[in-house]
């Protein structure tokens, strides 16, 4: 089932390239640290296809490739073991390739975008520290190293995008990233951290065996399983820029546009979805809780982000949310169950998207750094291969047949639409119908996404690669083809992006087919199902099934008609029309949906504000002023009186050395009554005895009055005491309340029991049987 | 009447003493000048600063030399004298009059000790004041006979002898500055409260002798159960008690100590906080902690004193700790702080009653780490402060950046001070921690120690200034030349030999806590 | 018996002996004796990991010192302070060579001061008798009060006289609580004695281990420093020189959290149980509240002092979880946080050097001026974060899922778990916190635009400072990459030390008398003989 | 008649009332004077007012301590007077006056 294989190499190799290159880099030339780069990560790239290759031919279904950093383990801790584990299954084989293969491939791209860059090298040592970290995400054996590759990308990401950093704006929205990230890892957290607390481990490999423990219940009514799922999600949600974590990702396109394509747009951002795919077991307890949240959120954030994506005109921005769009196709493949459907369109987007990045990052190049869409147009017949790899993908992300998402996004919708989700026994009809609704409720957003995609995506082609030319002269005079290193990589991606998806063709279009040909083209079901992750959800019936393709072809079909009335030959009158007469909600979208003014306003602002607050009020006036201000305060206005009644005056002296006498006579006698009416009281039948003075010595030098049945009359009276003590032979039974007095008779002072708590600070009583 | 030849063994150290004090006198007599050298001068012209005559040394220079020889050999002699002392009991002399034991010999040891200390640090004092005198060695070999007489006391007569003895010795010498308004004014306060107090002393003697019928301590000992009520015996004991926290500056009979020691020439000062201060704690151990009440005879739950002491203990550490705060002279707030230290020894006093004997050692290491102390540390402040002017220049802000100006001092003074205030590794800090060790032994004084600890806290604060403005604080801009240390190796190996003795007997406590804990 | 111990705390007091041999004026030859000691003492303390067995005590020397009074010169090392103990003496050559140019006024009166502070630190870490702990905890105390006050920045006054005025706070409650338990354990056994095992073994009723507790928890929690006893640790931080800084954050803070696990929680388990709650809470309220606060500040020492605040609160509240996993993560922590912190300070004084200022609206865009200088922040900033991989992650990642799972240890409290999910919870807010205000630092000071044209020339590190930086910068990778190499050595430790505390725990409060772990009658014999010390069979007749 | 029986009465009490009232004549006179001198003599009265006490409680014991004490505190309230003077004619060389009310200097 598992064998050894040297994985540790996959990761190591680019952070050794990470490591020359941000180390000597500035002292090498440009030539060598392409070479360092590129060839660290092409060789992880071959490394890892042969340990597929091995896991593919010479391993069972569940097998995996098995490795350590380290012999000893990674942390200790009492019975904590967590090591240092990286394993190759099936699952993590297609995230390494897509991970070494596109970053390569956006390596050779960067070599070419990048040659003006003075920082080449950190350029590129960032790079290869993001695809270190990336591989050690996707092969971690356990939540922990997980985290560790996860929490490198973060960086990375957040270095990359502030690449820039001489402008307040990149390195603000590198800083946002990484923050917007860390609060999703803070659920991330939690997740491991409950996940360890429920179960004792956190490997994915031992966790299998263990989740019904996580049925039972936890807390406000749900299982364990949820909280962990809902907890995880949290993390995905930062990582994956899903609602309400997204802010970050439109803001990362400060980031050098190959950073866009390989980190935001192909492999970080769909980390989130590998995650959830790989602790598929958490998130399929029922009642499917989890994976409802996590349908639903995916499909608010496609549709929300699609709608958003309408109307913005910056090249990189329409592709962020476009980005985060598809990420929710993605979530709500992997949360209704449709695993193997959102995988597969996490790969098939990982083509095009990079393939779309790549391609703006080609007419960014060429129209020397502008991303105003509205300052473009015409530009296919300036660059042919830019333009028609760019129809390419615009073809797959719409979901046009033959093309890759094609395949992927019809598997998600209808994964959502067969999806089946159990809630808890007691669900009143009500909340039954709705439940059983909510598979079709997912559908149909996600189909009105795909529309918007397909109009946005549209747009964006025909604004920028037909009609005329809206910039400025000196821009068109330079307009160009990229380079071949740039070139390059489009052409591969867009095969890609055109035949990736046959791999994954759903198992009704290839019935009839040659034995041969539905291995390949159920390839990857094959090769996920049932080693990794469960089947997908079928619709029942062909019929259905062919419905549901049909209509999401018709869909796309009919955004593109839109983007292309609208905009083909550039703005039309048309387009203006509907902008002006929907103008609140243009400006909605426009704005984003205002959510990064209401983040400001909710959490940043406050944030900030309470901040302050406690350090100028809480931590000066209060903490700081009750501690060390008030007490030495109070300490030196003491300092100063005690100093003022020293006024010099000598015979002032001798009147306190006599006050000074009087007060010793009188604390030297005033205390003996308080003593000698502390005691001890012992009971023998009825009689009571009382020992009266401090200690073994009894005060004889008193006299004492006692009133033994508390009736307010003393019973004895100036009575001195004996060497027994006290005594009283009660006649009824009964609690009794006991009075004495103690009188000095020498110094006229006195004290009674009543105001002087006796002995044991009770008050003196006694019950007698 | 018989008298016993080995008594005149048995108090040689009194003896010893006496006609050394006699010698010295003799011996400045026929001196053959008056001073030599000039005194300060009223105004320092300005422009003839760099060629003001220092003060140089008068044909008095071999009187200090000369005390210190004699006052080791009488410490050797107090060394020799415990061999003498056979069995637990002390060894009485003069008709049951004097004690010879351990204790005395201890506390008496410390008063030399600190003495010989005094005289190293004291003549180039004297001499830059233009004061050198040859009585200043006569008087405190007088004072400190006065002091052991305390210490040995077994009679009531001889603790009002003692007492006496000491303080009209310590009188002078207060006053001894005679060209300083501020000596004059303060052996003044403390001649005035001192024989007032004088006055409740005997007042208080000759009415215990009155209802006891005896002046011997250990027949009061014995009979005081019987007399302890009547308020006669009482209220001459509360007189006597009193008449000695006058002497140890306890609060509220404190109020002449600072201006006394703020006033008295520095190395009168230091001696007074520290021999006089040790004879009458040993004053008090004697009367109260033996004479009175031990734990076992529990006397003093007739005579109450502990509370008394308690609460006085309370106000001494506190009102001292409180009025050291602000001050800005150096030597006042020395002089308030051991107002505060009486308070810690009180808590010793306590102890002693409270838990037993085991207080004793605590109590003398105590007594032994601060005499050390105090006195190094009036030694430097003798040392640093002087002005050419006359004078000294004593504020915090005339101490600014005195660790730059004069490294070896203030690193002196900074161990002194730390010392004070119970900073390990010195002898402060073991004493501290002994005696609150004690005094913890008993629920009943743990309020006494936390209000200790609180009011170390407060005095950490002061002392630290003193070193802050040593150490962190330039020098004051101004166009006063700054004060000029004295330079004198006697001076200097004295305050060493503190300085020394503080850390030592801070890193290795053992031996001496040993010798007070068996110093019955 | 091995010498090891003594020699490497003695060391730097034969070190302060040179440095009085030499004139005052060899500025030079003093920092070389200063380098020169402190390396030493770190090469003869790495002698200690040979043989190294964490769970017990390692290189014993117990020598006479007042024996009468049960004072012994005795120290010994285990895995609890094993790292802390290196740490010490290899961040001491580190701070001395970072001072070359910062310290250049009394000079040797610099390195006696540093030297002293070794002693002490070394001391204090490595007693086990309480006076001598108590001793070198104190004598800790002024050479950090001078290296403060004299070399300090403007307010050095206020800041050293309110850091010893704290401190000596607790620890003057602490010594009283101390002798109370060493007469307490005089009763128990009939012998006096001071030493660690004598006091671990003391059982006191639940009132006397409340109030003794109390006074060892203040002394320590005011060196954590705990919420809201922190106040004095932002003003020490930035008026002491970056050296003073260093140490402070690194090493000094620590005894703090060191101190609650050696001698606090072991001591008083009765007392544990009820105040750990209240410890907890306060733990994450000054996590969160320090970084808060930290967010707030424009000074960028103030903003790593409160930036401590927030990281020790996680030590503390991975010591009173009281499982193995948060009490390694509180160990752990408590190294990393001093490699982290301490390279930021160290950072901080690079610049503070060049400009004479730590306000953060000073600078920005430094990157291009000093990239090898940003590249050394950036990887401090990011341990500070708790990036995986780098030094802050294990022990946060332990705390975090120490508290979260504290449930799963039966430590017999019940109190002690009963808020675990929520403070694991708070707590991992934290994190977020954290990396808010530490890449609000790192952006003002080294990102955007360079406009202040003072910042126009500065010079990257120098030769020297990247030769201080490095050690700490692969101590911070080698921390965040291989925990393996410290935990194998704490976790033994800490399981065993947990394991004692829940034996103690189970034994009971004494109810009236106190008694000695093990013997369940408590009461010396009446001939005033000994009880038996604990674990010891009883004598059996032959 | 009367006069002379009281006369022969007259015993402890009555010497230890006087000596009570001159001790308290001494203090107030130390408390209320302002002049150095006089309080001086006013601290010599508290001496002879507790010799006075010392000497009739040895009287009426039959009791010699009593008595050697008094010649003692004779001795030393002889020397003290000494002392006490010349304090006061130091004070008197630097201030020109024996004002108690102007000892102000040390203060505080």
């Amino acid at each position: 089932m598992t064998q050894n294989y040297p994985l540790y190499l996959i990761a190591l190799l680019p952070f050794l390239g990470a490591a020359l290159n941000l180390l000597f880099g500035r002292r090498l030339g440009n030539g060598i640290v392409s070479l360092i780069a590129c060839g660290a990560v092409a060789g992880a790239a071959l490394v890892a296809t042969k340990a597929v290759w091995i896991l593919g031919h010479d391993l069972p279904t569940k097998g995996m490739l098995v490795d350590q950093f380290f012999e000893k383990d990674w942390i200790t801790a009492g019975d904590l073991h967590v090591a240092a584990g990286l394993m190759l299954d099936r699952l993590s084989a297609v995230m390494v390739l897509i991970v070494t293969w596109i970053a390569l491939l956006i390596h050779i791209y960067a070599t070419g975008y990048m040659e003006h860059e003075p920082d080449y090298a950190r350029f590129f040592g960032y790079l290869n520290l993001f695809t270190g970290s990336m591989l050690i995400l996707v092969l971690g054996d356990s939540l922990p190293v997980t985290f560790v590759g996860w929490e490198g990308v973060g960086l990375c990401s957040y270095l990359l995008i502030g690449f820039w950093y001489q402008e307040d704006k990149n390195a603000t929205a590198g800083r946002k990233a990484f923050i917007v990230n860390r609060v999703g890892d803070f659920g991330f957290l939690l997740g491991i951290c409950l996940l360890w607390t429920l179960l004792g481990t956190v490997k994915y490999a031992e966790m299998g065996s263990l989740l019904n423990e996580l049925r039972r219940p936890f807390w406000m009514g749900w299982p364990a399983g949820y909280w962990v799922a809902v907890f995880l999600f949290i993390g995905c949600m930062g990582k994956s820029a899903q609602i309400p974590l997204y802010v970050w990702l439109p803001d990362a396109m400060a980031g050098p546009t190959p950073v866009s394509a390989l980190i935001h747009a192909a492999t970080m951002v769909t980390a989130g979805v590998y995650v959830v795919a790989r602790t598929h077991g958490i998130f399929d307890i029922t009642p499917s809780a989890a994976q409802m949240l996590v349908s639903g959120i995916g499909a608010i954030t496609a549709l929300m982000a699609a709608t958003i994506g309408i109307v913005q005109r910056d090249f990189k921005k329409v592709l962020a949310y476009s980005t985060v769009s598809q990420l929710g196709f993605m979530f709500v493949g992997v949360g209704s169950g449709a695993y193997v459907a959102g995988i597969m369109h996490l790969m098939t987007h990982a083509f095009f998207k990079a393939g779309l990045f790549l391609g703006a990052g080609s007419v960014m190049h060429a129209m020397g750094g502008e991303g105003d869409i509205t300052k473009m147009g015409g530009l296919g017949k300036h660059m042919p291969i830019t333009r028609w790899t760019f129809f390419v993908y615009c073809l797959a992300i719409a979901g046009i047949f033959p093309f890759a998402g094609f395949f992927s996004k019809d598997a998600i919708l209808a994964g959502a639409f067969a999806s089946k989700f159990v809630m808890a026994d007691t669900a009143n009809p009500t909340q039954q119908m709705l439940i059983n609704l909510y598979p079709k409720f997912l559908w149909g957003t996600l189909t009105l996404a795909a529309f918007c995609t397909a109009f946005y995506m549209w747009r964006l082609y025909f604004m920028v690669f037909t009609g005329t030319f809206r910039g400025t002269h000196e821009q068109e005079h330079h307009l160009h083809e990229s380079p071949p290193e740039m070139t390059l990589p489009l052409v591969v991606l867009a095969v890609g992006a055109v035949l990736s998806g046959l791999i994954g063709v759903p198992a009704v279009m290839s019935h009839g087919l040659p034995e041969s040909v539905q291995h390949f083209t159920g390839f990857f079901e094959h090769w996920l199902v049932p080693a990794i992750v469960p089947a997908s959800p079928e619709p029942h019936g062909h019929a259905l099934e062919w419905g549901l393709m049909a209509g999401a072809t018709i869909i796309s079909i009919a955004g593109i008609g839109l983007a292309a009335s609208l905009y083909r030959g550039g703005i039309s009158k048309a387009a203006e029309n509907v902008k002006n007469s929907l103008q609140p909600v243009y400006a909605l979208l426009w704005n984003k949906y205002f959510v990064d003014e209401l983040y400001d306003l909710v959490l940043v602002r406050p944030l900030k504000m309470l901040a302050r607050v406690l350090w100028r009020v809480a931590d000066a006036v209060i903490v700081d002023g009750g501690l060390t201000k008030v007490g030495p305060a109070l300490v030196g206005w003491f300092g100063t009186r005690t100093r003022r009644l020293q006024n010099g005056d000598v015979q002032r002296y001798l009147i306190a050395v006599v006050l000074g006498a009087a007060a010793v006579l009188f604390l030297s006698t005033f205390w003996l009554p308080y003593r000698g009416v502390q005691g001890s009281i012992t009971k023998e039948g009825r009689r009571v005895n009382l020992v009266l003075g401090e200690g073994k010595v009894p005060n004889n030098r008193l006299v004492y009055r006692i009133d033994w049945d508390g009736d307010g009359k003393f019973d004895e009276e100036n009575v001195r005491h004996a060497e027994k003590g006290f005594f009283h032979d009660y006649q009824n039974a009964g609690t009794f309340r006991i009075v004495v007095e103690a009188h000095d008779p020498d110094w006229h002072v006195g004290k009674s029991s009543a105001d002087w708590i006796l002995g044991a600070r009770k008050p003196l009583s006694v019950t007698v049987e | 009447m018989t008298f016993d030849v080995a008594d005149l063994q048995n108090s040689a150290p009194l003896l010893l003493l006496t006609v050394a004090g006699l010698v010295l006198m003799l011996l400045d007599a026929f001196s053959r000048s008056k001073l030599v050298g000039a005194p300060y001068q009223k105004k320092m012209p300005a422009e003839t600063s760099e060629a003001y005559p220092l003060p140089v040394a008068g044909s008095r220079g071999y009187l200090m030399p000369v005390t210190v020889l004699l006052l080791l050999g009488i410490l050797a002699v107090v060394a020799w004298l415990p061999g003498q002392i056979h069995g637990d009991h002390g060894v009485f002399m003069y008709r049951d009059m004097l004690v010879l034991d351990r204790f005395g010999l201890l506390v008496s040891g410390i008063c030399i000790v600190g003495a010989i200390l005094g005289v190293m640090t004291a003549p180039a004092f004297l001499r830059a004041h233009g004061l050198e005198m040859g009585e200043y060695y006569a008087l405190v070999m007088f004072s400190l006979a006065g002091m052991v007489i305390l210490v040995m006391a077994a009679d009531l007569v001889t603790v009002f002898l003692g007492v006496e003895i000491m303080s009209l010795g310590v009188y002078v010498l207060a006053g001894m500055w005679r060209k300083s308004q501020r000596s004059a004014e303060a052996a003044m306060k403390y001649f005035l409260v001192g024989a007032f107090v004088s006055g409740l002393l005997l007042y208080g003697i000759a009415l215990v002798y009155g209802s006891v019928g005896t002046t011997l301590l250990s027949e009061i000992r014995s009979r005081a159960p019987v007399f302890a009520s009547r308020p006669l015996f009482y209220i001459g004991w509360m007189l006597i008690f009193v008449s000695f926290l006058f002497k140890v500056a306890a609060v509220p009979f404190h109020m002449w100590a600072p201006d006394t020691y703020d006033g008295a020439p520095t190395p009168v000062s230091g001696f007074m906080m520290t021999g006089v201060k040790a004879a009458a704690f040993a004053g008090l151990y004697r009367l109260f902690a033996v004479t009175l009440g031990d734990s076992q005879n529990a006397l003093q739950a007739y005579t109450g004193w502990v509370h008394a002491a308690y609460g006085i203990a309370i106000l001494t550490m506190t009102l001292g700790n409180l009025a050291a705060l602000h001050q800005e002279s150096i030597k006042r707030m020395l002089a308030y702080s051991s107002i505060a230290h009486a308070g810690y020894l009180l808590i010793g006093l306590i102890a002693m009653a409270v838990v037993g004997d085991s207080a004793r050692g605590p109590l003398l290491f105590y007594l032994a780490a601060y005499t050390v102390t105090v006195v190094g540390a009036m030694g430097v402040v003798g040392w640093l402060s002087r002005d050419l002017r006359g004078g000294e220049r004593l504020t915090l802000d005339d101490w600014a950046g005195m660790g730059q100006r004069h490294p070896a001092g203030a690193l002196a003074m900074t161990i002194f001070l730390l010392s004070l205030g119970g900073f390990p590794p010195t002898a402060g800090f073991f004493g501290k921690f002994y005696l609150f060790r004690v005094a913890l032994e008993k629920p009943s004084l743990l309020p006494l120690v936390l209000i200790g600890i609180a009011n170390s806290l407060i005095s950490v604060y002061y002392y630290l200034r003193v070193i802050t403005a040593m150490y962190f604080r330039a020098p004051a801009p101004s166009s006063e030349p700054a004060s000029e240390p004295l330079s004198s190796t006697a001076l200097s190996v004295g305050v060493l030999i503190a300085a020394l003795l503080v850390l030592g007997l801070g890193l290795m406590p053992e031996w001496l806590a040993n010798l007070c804990a068996a110093a019955n | 018996m091995s010498m090891i111990l003594p020699v490497i705390t003695l060391l730097p007091l034969l070190g302060v002996l040179l440095c009085l041999v030499v004139p005052r004026e060899e500025a030079a030859l003093h920092r070389g004796i200063g380098i020169g000691v402190t390396l030493t003492a770190f090469l003869v303390s790495l002698l200690v990991l040979s043989g190294f067995d964490p769970a017990t005590m390692n290189h014993v020397v117990k020598w006479a010192w007042a024996p009468s009074l049960g004072i012994h010169f005795h120290l010994g090392i285990d895995g609890i302070s094993l790292w802390l103990v290196l740490l010490t003496t290899f961040l001491m050559p580190v701070v001395l060579l970072s001072t070359v140019n910062a310290i250049t006024e009394k000079v040797r009166e610099f390195i006696i001061a540093v030297l002293v502070l070794e002693t002490g630190m070394l001391g204090a870490f490595l007693a086990l008798d309480l006076f001598v702990f108590y001793v070198f905890w104190e004598v800790m105390l002024i050479p950090m009060y001078f290296i403060i006050g004299i070399w300090g920045g403007e307010r050095r006054l206020y800041a050293a006289i309110k850091f010893v005025l704290y401190t000596m706070v607790g620890s003057l409650l602490m010594l009283i609580a101390l002798l109370y338990m060493y007469i307490k354990a005089h009763q128990a056994t009939g012998q006096w004695s001071f030493a660690y095992d004598t006091m671990r073994n003391l059982i006191l009723t639940p009132q006397e281990q409340l109030l003794c507790f109390v006074a060892f928890a203040l002394a320590f929690c005011i060196k954590v420093p705990l919420f809201p006893l922190h106040t004095w640790l932002p003003d020490a931080h930035v008026e002491a020189p970056t050296a003073g800084s260093v140490i402070l954050a690194s090493v000094l803070l620590k005894f703090g959290s060191y101190g609650l696990l050696r001698y606090a929680i072991p001591f008083f388990p009765s007392a544990v149980a009820e105040c750990a709650p209240y410890m907890q809470w306060l733990a994450v309220i000054g996590v969160v509240y320090g970084s808060l606060v930290a967010f707030a500040q424009p000074d960028i020492k103030k903003l790593i002092a409160y930036s401590s605040v927030a990281h020790m609160g996680f030590v503390v509240l991975g010591l009173f979880m009281l499982n193995p996993r948060s009490v390694n993560g509180a160990m752990y922590q408590m190294l990393a946080h001093g490699i982290s912190t301490g390279g930021l300070f160290l950072s901080v004084g690079v610049i503070y050097e060049r400009r004479h200022t730590r306000r953060l609206d000073e600078f920005g865009g430094l990157w291009q001026r000093m990239p090898y200088f940003a590249a050394t922040l950036l990887i401090f900033t990011m341990a500070s974060v708790g990036l995986p991989g780098l030094s802050g992650f294990v022990g946060e990642f332990l705390v975090i899922l120490g508290t979260f799972s504290a449930t799963r240890d039966a430590i017999g409290i019940p109190a002690v778990v009963e808020h675990a999910k929520l403070l694991g919870a708070i707590c991992a807010l934290g994190v977020v916190l954290g990396a808010v205000y530490m890449l609000w630092l790192f952006q003002r000071a080294m990102l955007g635009p360079l406009t202040n044209p003072l910042n126009k020339k500065l010079p990257d590190l120098t030769l020297r400072e990247g030769l201080v930086m490095l050690p700490m910068l692969l101590m911070a990778f080698w921390l965040g990459i291989y925990p393996s190499t410290f935990l194998s050595d704490i976790d033994p430790a800490v399981v065993k030390t947990l394991a004692a505390f829940k034996e103690k725990n189970a034994a009971g409060p004494a109810t009236d008398a106190p008694r000695m772990l093990g013997s369940t009658d408590a009461k010396p014999a009446a001939d005033g003989k000994p009880a038996l010390p604990a674990g010891h069979p009883a004598p059996t007749a032959k | 008649m009367d006069f002379l029986t009281a006369l022969m009465t007259i015993g402890l009490n009555h010497f230890l009332v006087l000596g009570l009232v001159i001790f308290g004549i001494g203090i107030m006179g130390v408390f209320l004077r302002r002049n150095a001198l006089i309080t001086l003599m006013s601290i010599e009265l508290m001496l002879n007012a507790g010799n006075l006490t010392l000497l009739s409680f040895a009287r009426a014991q039959h009791d010699m301590r009593g008595q050697a004490l008094a010649f003692l505190v004779i001795a030393v309230a002889a020397a003290e007077a000494a002392i006490g003077l010349a304090i006061v004619v130091g004070l008197f060389r630097n201030r020109k006056s024996t004002d108690l009310d102007e000892l102000n200097l040390l203060r505080f």
